[in-house]
């Protein structure tokens, strides 16, 4: 059976050339970069290249000038943003504003710090997803710590207006985290142009390996770490580095900053046409997200009548892969958070497909896929309650 | 879906008794989108068994999987024999539910029970 | 020229079979292990044996049974045990017993707690760098939330007496986490037998691949997530799964597991005859750590008249690898906790040395290795005001 | 090592200088292993000038490149130039030396100084 993956956002294939340049680091170049010897000479200038690579990706040209903290993923990495600048305790007060739209590694923490006494703005986002500068300005006051919003979000694609964002932060002085985990690698970032205190990027989103993550942070921004010990990673993250991986992310950085512009024009043409092609033959489709301001990679539909986990399992059957939900809670129950706050009613946000774009997708599959999709649509949906309704409701109208 | 049984799966994959029976003598609708699933057992009552039974879910893999095994279960059993089927004993007869889809097994028993006890109410109201 | 890695306790290579096993999952089975579809599957199995074999080293035999938590690091696993614990909240106190030799790791975020109002005893070692009984008991009281204390020691390579330390904890209800770091993999480890709460261990200390360490969580004690957000381990730690780095931890694990005693033997040989021919052929050097109960790997000397960095450099020019004091903390100034701890004079505790074998390490390369310590040490002698002192007095003696 | 610059590799290589020099006029000694280095210079004056210069040192890589840069730079100058000699010149001569290990350059120019002044002590005493 042929198979096609349609859910890159929840992993990605390690890149040949990626998975080259991490090689020599299991065997060979094994040592510790702490070590004052020679076998730590090599795994440490590795290190540093990779620190190179990754800011580049975000726009550092000057590799001395700002921190990259490379953790072991992205999760770990909003987790020191938040709580690091938080127990850090430099600025007085207790409000910490975010988007509702989050991840759950920052609404999570934001959650349990919530029941420590902070107090947590979630901004509402529009039906496209869009947080509203105005209502951001609104909510800041002289209590308020942090702002967390995302660049982009990984379920819905939604580009936020986050320079913007940033801009009314900043004026007050208020330090500003973006989780760019979705975004890197597929949209220009560039940290000192956009004004962000702290970012947030992962090298399993493009290509890299899993179990490197990275939190750019700004100079003047000062963190307790979250894993204390060792003085690695400036002291901010103790814990033998994890060279092979984050070799690979420094060369997957490498290769997404070079064929960024090619990569995503790749995606978002493949993107569009499977939309197209879906949105023709399938009847009762709906977009989530942003018709324009979204990551090129990224579709999301509802498909009405029928629900997601349903469709995720009997696509799986015919050999294509996608995810119903956010990709890291398609274990859990409830529609996800980020439809919800989009305003879709629960019986579209239960049916909602993720259908996520790689290097790997080819045009030539999208009629196979579309087939399939129709059949899987059509097939749930001649068991759905709900579509009995309505096609009993369209001919009752067609009655009167 | 490793964390599903072969029995579920096999019900996920070719669902039994699909649709809507004719003159259906009792309904039973449970659940709404909502709360994530939904179930319409519709059944034909001769001689105090359910004769047929037939049904409509929007839901889950295990949802989806419940509907199907419970038309199974509840077929040619007298109407009391199908008031007794539990929410356990669906799940068991699954090969066991993952616990975040207990509550599917729990529609399942529900929904048969609701349409059981709409036949009745039926009744009485024509004696 | 000839390379000789001394130094195995600083970074162990990937077991050839360890990164065999690993291959797959960087490109073929990519999957995200919470993916609800087949590309999940694979690497969803592939950390369920994993973590069986993890277990099993630890001397879990069910794996369901008990939780083992995979983590980046040691480091991590040691920063969820304690903030873990401390954080969940659920006894009530405020002082936490450890050693005064513990890792960075353990000892740094105590030093945090301390801040915030904890009361950390850190309990004395012997010279041989053994934790008493009857002081750790003695240490104990009803405000006391945890005792930490290590399996044995990385530096001077002591083994504690873990299970009568346990049974003190134990008998009075507080739980009890050690770290196994340096121990796992290199002498017999049973978490039953021990009656610990929690177990810290790593992959890159037995030829597993850095990034993945590990945290048994015995039934019934409850942690607070370090990092938080999705539910992967259990909802104890955050992020998408480190699956390579996780496969080859429980590869490792396996052939540690395996072949735990002949390892054991052969790098106690090797330390043993090395130990010898240093002895005899170099005057003035010093044990550091107890003379039996010792890791197999570890011995630690201490060069009396010279200073530990000068070594390390002098030998790196020879193709002789070692580390000087803690192999993490190389880059630091000051002479090791460890050493102090043990009551090594400061100028002898400048001059240590950890020679740590690995399982590469050859028997007919320890001449080669005494020849080039003899050299290096008669030379930093020769330019030592320390050791010219003690020649003249030598001398006046022998005049007396 | 790599944190060191070549310069510094190569005093600490072939470290200049070593030794005592018989008869010193001068002797300066600084540091202790309990701060963790150790170094003690011994000079020779002729017509104010520093003719010869050794020194012993314990400590770290640093702190013998920086004992060997000292005795380079000292040899033949004016007991007046020698005393300017800074630890910021020493670490400079070096080609840098790592931000934890500038204490060294600070001993190397402290210990010239006290063999210095404990000369310049002599002489006044003599006199
Ligand atoms: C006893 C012990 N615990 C913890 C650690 C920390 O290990 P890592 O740096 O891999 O987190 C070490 C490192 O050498 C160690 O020796
Ligand atoms: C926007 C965003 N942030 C953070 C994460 C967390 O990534 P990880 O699970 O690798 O820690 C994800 C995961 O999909 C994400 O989509």
């Amino acid at each position: 059976m042929k198979e096609i993956n349609l859910d890159y956002a929840a992993a990605t294939p390690v890149d040949e050339k990626v998975l080259e340049a991490m090689l020599p680091f299991f065997t060979e170049h094994y040592g510790n970069p702490s070590s004052g010897h020679n076998l730590g000479e090599k795994p440490r200038q590795a290190l540093e290249e990779a620190r190179a690579e990754v800011g580049r990706l975000i726009g550092i040209e000057e590799p001395g000038k700002n921190k990259i903290i490379f953790t072991a993923s992205a999760s770990e990495a909003n987790n020191l943003a938040i709580k690091g600048i938080v127990t850090a305790g430099k600025r007085r007060g207790n409000r910490i504003i975010t988007s509702a739209i989050e991840h759950f590694s920052i609404l999570n923490q934001l959650r349990s710090l919530e029941k420590e006494g902070y107090e947590i703005v979630k901004l509402p986002v529009d039906e496209s997803g869009l947080v509203s500068p105005g209502q951001l300005k609104e909510a800041l006051n002289d209590q308020t710590i942090l702002v967390s919003i995302q660049v982009a979000n990984t379920e819905i694609g939604t580009i936020q207006p986050i320079k913007e964002l940033v801009a009314i932060a900043t004026e007050q002085e208020i330090p500003f985290h973006s989780d760019a985990t979705a975004a890197a690698g597929w949209i220009p970032l560039n940290v000192e142009a956009l004004g962000v205190d702290m970012l947030t990027l992962a090298g399993d989103q493009l290509y890299g390996p899993k179990g490197a993550g990275a939190l750019f942070v700004k100079r003047g921004i000062r963190l307790r770490p979250l894993i204390e010990g060792g003085i690695q990673e400036q002291g901010l993250r103790a814990g033998t580095e994890n060279v092979p991986a984050i070799v690979g992310f420094g060369e997957a950085a490498r290769l997404a900053y070079t064929h960024l512009q090619k990569r995503s024009e790749q995606v978002a043409s493949f993107r569009d046409k499977l939309k197209e092609s879906l949105f023709k033959e399938i009847p009762h489709l709906h977009l989530n997200g942003h018709p324009e301001k979204r990551l090129p990679w990224n579709l999301n539909i509802s498909v009405e009548f029928v629900e997601g986990e349903a469709l995720l399992m009997r696509l799986n059957m015919e050999g294509i892969y996608v995810s119903s939900g956010s990709s890291c809670t398609s274990q859990a129950l409830k529609s996800s958070h980020v439809l919800d706050a989009i305003g879709s009613p629960p019986e579209l946000a239960q049916g909602s497909l993720l259908l996520a774009a790689g290097l790997k997708s080819r045009e030539e599959d999208i009629p196979g896929i579309t087939e399939k999709m129709s059949e899987v649509a059509s097939l749930l949906r001649k068991m759905s309650p709900l579509y009995h309704q309505y096609l009993k409701e369209a001919q009752n109208n067609a009655n009167v | 879906m490793p964390m599903y049984s072969e029995k579920v799966m096999d019900h996920f994959t070719n669902p039994r008794n699909i649709g809507e029976v004719d003159d259906a003598d009792g309904v039973g609708e449970v659940g709404n989108p909502v709360c994530g699933d939904m179930m319409k057992f519709t059944i034909k009552v001769k001689d105090n068994r359910i004769e047929d039974i037939k049904y409509f879910t929007f839901g889950c893999g295990a949802a989806i999987a419940v509907s199907s095994m419970v038309s199974e279960m509840a077929r040619g059993k007298t109407l009391e024999e199908a008031l007794k089927i539990t929410n356990k004993q669906v799940a068991e007869e699954l090969g066991g539910l993952p616990g975040n889809k207990m509550h599917c097994s729990n529609l399942g028993a529900d929904a048969l029970h609701k349409a059981i006890h709409d036949y009745m109410e039926k009744q009485g109201a024509k004696k």
